[in-house]
């Protein structure tokens, strides 16, 4: 039992909870972004945690962090690069829109 | 005792610099002129624009001044005279530099004015213009002293101070260092002339206090940073350590107070487009160049 | 186990949630995207708790500058970006509230069950960690850094073909 | 012991006393009607001890500098009341400047008035910077009635809470001042009314856009009781609204339908109103009348606004015919996806976003934000003070530009030709000058009589002087816009040296003034930031006058023809390039010029009317005064003025301003609005 | 000291920020409250009264250099890690590094070519 780990699993699949609720739910293109990064955000807080607490000699561990960093830095430089696009294209992000005008 | 210290050092330090920035804009010198105006400000109203995110335009000056403190904290006035010696102290200073762009985000935003929010959307485009051009050059200088640690930074210029070393990254660093702090002729956010205070516009009374406050901190933290990184912090001859610091950074600000004052202000687009395009091939170079003196010359 | 650790561990903790909710229940887009940028800086403080403190401080820095972006497109792009109309954006919202929900469930369920055993290890310094960091750059995941170049060229690429106006006519 | 005008509430106790006495010790003014007309009437706000501020937050003095129109003090009233206290006011012979309070410190128009009213002051703070009871200040452009709006749909209006009929979303408040709500019920209510009858009327313009607006009234037809529109069922389920509120579009509707004919309006933009003819701004086609465009006026997204306006008040539920469009305008936005079907898992709120920017005017770069309107005067610390000028933003750029002046009053009646020269002088305080020589021309030219050479051209001397000096205020003041302080200090100095000196005394000077002009020229960076701004083709020039013509290489000046200048060797200078630097350099190379003049020319004189003052006839003079050609047309009658009629160069100097600034970036726009040296004082006299 | 008080320590800052301001507020409070006014809480606009709320969707154009930074910035999550170790790498470093750099010149070249370093 390592108090730390738990604690900080803990708010991480609590992050995990909230970002995956607020992609569902959102409506608009940039929202839902923001729940992915939620996301990933909680699967940085696990890596870093079993890093250190279980295994602090793994050096991967760290560059994993790094790639989810930049994962999520490029998610968005796409992301917004589409909403940009699909803004252009029909004046709106919201999903929904995106679907009805689809028919 | 040291962070006491310090921080005393960075009240004066502040002063000082606020002397002189009212001496470069003035024309007048005066010692007691920051006091006063201080005073007069405190007893000042303090005005909330209407419909405001309060949130923001209350946090906005504090964040700023955390920012401000927060990047001295890595500066070391003289060996062991440092608040804090992070093992990664470069990299905590961009973090906290970093922070600036968000209070000028939230204060400009806050008040739910036109200029103001001109103000904080532009400094965001500043902020793009200047942000590979304070990383890159501290890369560098880190590449030199195999450390991010601010005081193996200075150690590492004993030989030669890094101005000299690296000069192309020292140019492109204070160009970027103006831009963090809004000075001229990168003073977009607030120009006056051209927004009328933009995201200090709404700020009255102790609230504006704070705020300029804030700024004189991060001119002070700028200079040091620059003294830090190229002009070998407390290293120099028959002054102590602190003294060496504390005059360099002081010569530093007012250089950077006084170049932009016989400077027109920048166009934002023009800067981008400079930083992006000029400024970020040379601060490749400047990595490269180092890089390659540092594989031939051991010092 | 050491009080301290314990305690900041669990502010930071609290904190990041805390900002994680209120993006999603603020009316104002700039408030949310300032609300996920603390949520970012508190998990950043959490890796300094945890000593992981280069990926910290980088956390720290990397969301400040990378959700202050997103706060501009924020604003380009939601309706109502300063929240004045009061109106509700969000759909299926049961559903999503039960799919985080289960989410969470399961995730504590998983956590708080296996049996996490062991003394905490201790950790090498900060200046040392990111030496061994930039070893492993420069070492055994030279491939996966490189590869790393490649996805940022890909995105920037990607970005730019779709985002860019069609240059009509070329400005100076 | 005096009491501020604006003091703070609260006893002077020790910790009050010491802020009141540090207060008095920094004084930060905020110029009232800007720095370029202090300057020009003689006053160095800088040496006098006073720190200039750029937003009246950061003031804790309005330092009123010499008479101002009505329409400036009305713009001081709202500055004053948005300084925080303690405030306080400097006058310097600025006449009856009701409704701000008495000032504090007044004094004459000079710089030792400056500094003796300052003196005061600084006792006045001391002394009464707090007081126990003070009164909230009160001026008839505060007033403010409450109305609501949506946020994404500025022109649904309501007197009271409720949603939007387009959208759904709550409206929010809003404070309009007095004359503003006025123009909103006379428009949008009016606009409202016009689309209804129009409406009959609109099969017969197929060719025009206008029926989109139809098609999405028959996609309305074919979708009763669709769920997600909101407003209608908002509109249907209020029927019960105080009578006031009821009555509010119609009595406005009556009052205003006679002056149908007198607006203009853009039959795709009915928001875009004009009382004269013209061009839309935002699609470049003609104007026509309003009652005309009200024919079209459906399709048009905003003639909506007017339908929106009249869901949201709900006006039309007793009002028979009517009340079938009353949703109408909603509907509209709703025709761009009509024939969508209901999609499961959109909540009844679901609001479109497609909606909202279907129709709206697109930016260059093909994405369709929302505009904002920015006033940027009369009091902008970088512009000419009492220009009026509101910039429409579309983000960071400029969409459209209004330009109008603050500063010019109503005509004086009946004027005594001896008058005449200083009633005109006073009209400017930017070219008193050069004012005063052409009301003396046109007198003489009504009299016949011609000044002997020398007169002439020493008069022309003090018309060239003063075009040195209004240049270098000019430079005083684009060095503000564009930051660079020593360059306002240094100019600004020069000015006030050059201001009344007299030859020998430009003489001495002159050589500094070229040293400036060589240094502003070599200024790093700066041409960088002007050059190709606001650049004008020879081609969209025509009738622009002064040296901003010249700086697109039209060589007109009126200079030219005029025998004096022949006399002491004048030619025009011209610069080919038309942008903002070119303008500098053409200031500058001015500058120069002017200097030579006066020392050939070897004597200044003021003009003076002519000797036996004409009493009965008609004449008229121009002259190119520092910003351009003006002319004045005088018909005496009987010892006075009949008709006076002045032109000034602003008239055709502001309409440069709107088509050059289109889709700049804010901060370029206002550079180049800046390098125009727009003058707005004594425009329709 | 330990590193984690030297974090606890950067805390205690913020924290003291956060109290002097909270105390320069109380300070001002001493001397007197704001009072309201008409129009004084209209954001001030050179003298005209300019009620009109401006959180409107925002038109940035800068946004093409946005993008391209988002993208760009991750870089130097690898480069400060690769500083440190440079000089003990050695060439190799060099190299790594000069591909690695040399792949997203490429990106940022093509933004260039492609006009996303301009104002959209």
């Amino acid at each position: 039992m390592i108090p730390e780990l738990m604690i900080a699993l803990s708010v991480g699949a609590a992050l995990f909870g909230v970002g995956l609720y607020g992609a569902l739910s959102q409506t608009n293109l940039v929202m839902i972004l923001m729940g992915v990064e939620l996301v990933l955000a909680s699967a940085l807080v696990n890596t870093v945690a079993f890093w250190r607490y279980l295994h602090p000699d793994v050096t991967a561990a760290k560059m994993y962090v790094l790639i989810v960093m930049a994962v999520m830095a490029l998610e968005m430089a796409v992301g917004f690069g589409i909403a940009v696009a699909r803004f252009r294209a029909r004046g709106s992000v919201e999903m929904e829109e995106a679907r009805e005008l689809k028919g | 005792m040291s962070i006491v210290l310090v921080l005393l050092a960075l009240a004066i330090g502040c002063y000082l610099v606020a002397v002189f920035e009212g001496w470069a804009v003035h024309g007048r010198f005066s010692l007691m002129r920051p006091a006063i105006s201080a005073l007069a400000l405190l007893g000042r109203e303090q005005i909330l624009p209407r419909t405001p995110d309060r949130l923001f335009f209350e946090t906005g000056p504090i964040l700023l001044l955390v920012a401000g403190l927060l990047s001295v904290a890595v500066i070391p006035l003289a060996p062991g005279l440092i608040i804090t010696d992070l093992a990664i102290g470069a990299l905590f200073l961009n973090a906290a530099l970093a922070y600036v762009l968000v209070a000028l985000i939230m204060a400009g935003w806050g008040p739910n004015g036109a200029y103001a929010m001109v103000g904080g959307w532009r400094f965001l485009g500043q902020f793009i213009a200047y942000a590979m051009l304070i990383v890159m050059p501290i890369t560098a200088v880190a590449m030199r002293a195999e450390s991010l640690s601010t005081t193996q930074i200075v150690l590492s210029q004993a030989a030669l101070w890094n101005v000299v070393y690296q000069p192309i990254g020292f140019v492109l660093f204070v160009i970027a260092a103006l831009g963090v702090a809004w000075l001229p002729p990168i003073d977009l956010p607030t120009g006056g002339g051209d927004l009328a205070g933009g995201v200090e516009a709404e700020y009255t009374g102790a609230r504006l206090a704070v705020w300029r406050l804030a700024r004189l901190v991060i001119v002070v933290a700028l200079s040091g940073a620059t003294v830090t990184f190229y002009f070998g912090g407390w290293l120099g001859p028959w002054l102590p350590g602190w003294a060496w610091t504390a005059l360099k950074t002081v010569a530093v600000a007012a250089a950077m107070l006084t170049l932009g004052r016989h400077l027109p202000r920048l166009r934002e687009e023009r800067y981008l487009a400079v930083s992006w395009k000029l400024g970020i091939s040379l601060a490749l170079a400047n990595i490269f160049l180092v890089g390659v003196i540092a594989l031939l010359v051991p010092i | 186990m050491s009080l301290g650790p314990v305690l900041f561990l669990a502010f930071f903790g609290i904190a990041a949630i805390w900002f994680g909710v209120v993006v999603f229940r603020t009316q104002s887009m700039v408030r949310s995207a300032i609300a996920l940028l603390f949520s970012q800086t508190s998990v950043g403080a959490m890796f300094l708790v945890m000593q992981a403190e280069f990926l910290g401080v980088l956390q720290i820095m990397m969301m400040a500058t990378e959700m202050s972006v997103m706060a501009i497109f924020m604003v380009m792009f939601m309706m109502d970006p300063g929240g004045m109309g009061k109106m509700d954006m969000t759909h299926q919202k049961r559903l999503s509230l039960r799919a985080g929900g289960i989410g969470l469930v399961a995730a504590l369920v998983v956590i708080w069950t296996a049996g996490w055993q062991g003394p905490v290890p201790e950790v090498p310094g900060a200046d040392e960690q990111a030496r061994m960091l930039g070893r492993e750059i420069l070492g055994r995941s030279m491939f996966i850094f490189e590869s790393a170049a490649l996805m940022i060229l890909t995105a920037m690429i990607a970005a730019t073909m779709v985002a860019v106006a069609p240059q009509e006519r070329d400005r100076p | 012991m005096t009491v501020l005008s604006g003091a703070r509430e609260g006893a002077i106790t020790g910790l009050r006393g010491l802020i009141a006495r540090a207060m008095a010790r920094d004084l930060c003014a905020f110029v009232v009607p800007g720095a370029d007309v202090a300057r020009a009437r003689g006053l160095d706000v800088g040496a006098a001890g006073l720190h200039r501020t750029d937003t009246p937050r950061h003031a804790n003095v309005l330092l009123v500098a010499g008479p101002v129109t009505p329409a400036l003090v009305e713009a001081a009233s709202v500055v004053w009341a948005q300084m925080p206290r303690p405030r306080a006011i400097l006058a310097l012979e600025a006449g009856d400047i009701a409704p701000l309070p008495a000032p504090d410190a007044a004094g004459v128009l000079a710089q030792d008035g400056l500094v003796a009213g300052l003196a005061d002051l600084r006792r006045a703070f001391v002394g009464g910077a707090f007081a126990e009871q003070v009164a909230d200040f009160e001026a008839p452009a505060l007033t403010t009635q409450i109305e609501y709006t949506c946020p994404m749909h500025p022109e649904v209006i309501s007197d009271e809470p409720g949603k939007c009929p387009k959208c759904g979303m709550v409206l929010v408040e809003r404070e309009v001042s007095g004359a503003a709500q006025k123009g909103h019920e006379g428009h949008e209510g009016h606009e409202g009314h016009e689309g209804h009858e129009g409406h009959e009327g609109h099969e017969g313009h197929e060719g025009h856009e206008g029926h989109e607006g139809h098609e999405g009234h028959e996609g309305h037809e074919g979708h009763e009781g669709h769920e997600g529109h909101e407003g209608h069922e908002g509109h249907e389920k209020s029927p019960e609204r105080p009578a006031q509120a009821e009555n509010t579009g119609h009595s406005a509707h009556a009052v205003h339908a006679p002056e149908q004919p007198a607006t203009y309006t853009c039959p795709m933009h009915p928001e875009v109103t004009s009382d004269r003819p013209g061009s839309c701004p935002k699609c470049g086609m003609d104007l026509v009348p309003r009652g005309q465009a009200g024919e079209h006026g459906d399709g048009g997204h905003s003639g909506h606004g007017g339908h929106g306006s009249h869901a949201g008040h709900g006006s039309h539920a007793g009002h028979g015919g009517h009340g079938d469009h009353g949703g109408h305008g909603g509907h509209e936005e709703h025709g761009g996806h009509g024939s969508a079907p209901d999609i499961p898992g959109i909540e009844p709120h679901f609001m479109s976003m497609v909606g909202l920017t279907e129709g709206k005017p697109v930016s260059p770069d093909g994405l369709v934000m929302e505009w904002i309107d920015a006033p940027f005067g009369p009091f902008f610390p970088g512009l000419p003070g009492g220009l009026g000028l509101t910039l429409t933003l579309d983000g960071d750029s400029v969409v459209r530009a209004a330009v109008s002046s603050h500063a010019s009053g109503p005509p004086a009646p009946d004027l005594a030709a001896k008058d005449l020269p200083d009633r005109l002088a006073a009209l400017s305080p930017l070219a008193p000058g050069a004012l005063r020589e052409l009301a003396c021309r046109a007198l003489e030219s009504v009299s016949g009589i011609a000044p002997g050479p020398d007169a002439a051209t020493a008069r022309a001397a003090a018309v060239e002087r003063e075009r040195v000096a209004s240049h270098l205020n000019w430079l005083a003041d684009l060095a503000r816009q564009t930051g660079l302080s020593w360059l306002e200090r240094r100019a600004a100095a020069l000015h006030q040296g050059l201001r009344a000196a007299g030859t020998d005394e430009i003489a001495r000077r002159a050589p500094a003034i070229r040293a400036l002009a060589g240094r502003v020229r070599r200024t790093p960076l700066l041409r960088d930031k002007l050059a190709g701004i606001g650049r004008i083709g020879t081609s969209g020039a025509e009738g622009i006058v002064g040296p901003v013509a010249r700086a697109t290489g039209l060589a007109t000046d009126a200079r030219a023809d005029d025998p004096a200048y022949a006399e002491l060797g004048f030619a025009t200078l011209t610069q080919t390039s038309g942008d903002a630097w070119a303008r500098l350099s053409q200031r500058l190379a001015e500058i120069g010029q002017s200097l030579d003049l006066i020392a050939r020319a070897g004597a200044i004189a003021l003009p003076e009317a002519p000797a036996p003052l004409p009493r009965d006839g008609h004449g008229m003079a121009s002259l190119e005064t520092p910003r351009g050609k003006a002319t004045l047309h005088l018909i005496l009658k009987d010892g006075s003025a009949g008709t006076v009629h002045l032109t000034t160069p602003f008239a055709a100097l502001a309409a440069l301003v709107e088509p050059m600034t289109r889709q700049m970036e804010l901060a370029e726009a206002l550079t180049a609005i800046a390098s125009l040296d727009l003058d707005p004082w004594g425009v329709d006299a | 000291m330990s590193e984690l008080a030297q974090y606890a320590i950067l805390f205690g800052l913020t924290v003291g920020v956060l109290g002097l301001v909270l105390s320069l507020h109380a300070l001002a409070r001493v001397i007197g409250q704001s009072r309201a006014e008409p129009a004084k809480d209209v954001p001030a606009a050179a003298g005209s009264l300019s009620r009109d709320p401006v959180w409107v969707r925002y038109h940035a154009k800068y946004y093409g250099y946005a993008l391209l930074f988002l993208a760009f910035d991750m870089e130097m999550a690898f480069m400060y890690p690769w500083a440190v170790v440079y000089r003990e790498e050695g060439l190799v470093a060099l190299l790594d590094m000069g591909v690695f750099l040399a792949i997203l010149f490429l990106g940022l070249l093509y933004g260039w070519s492609q006009g996303a370093l301009r104002r959209q």
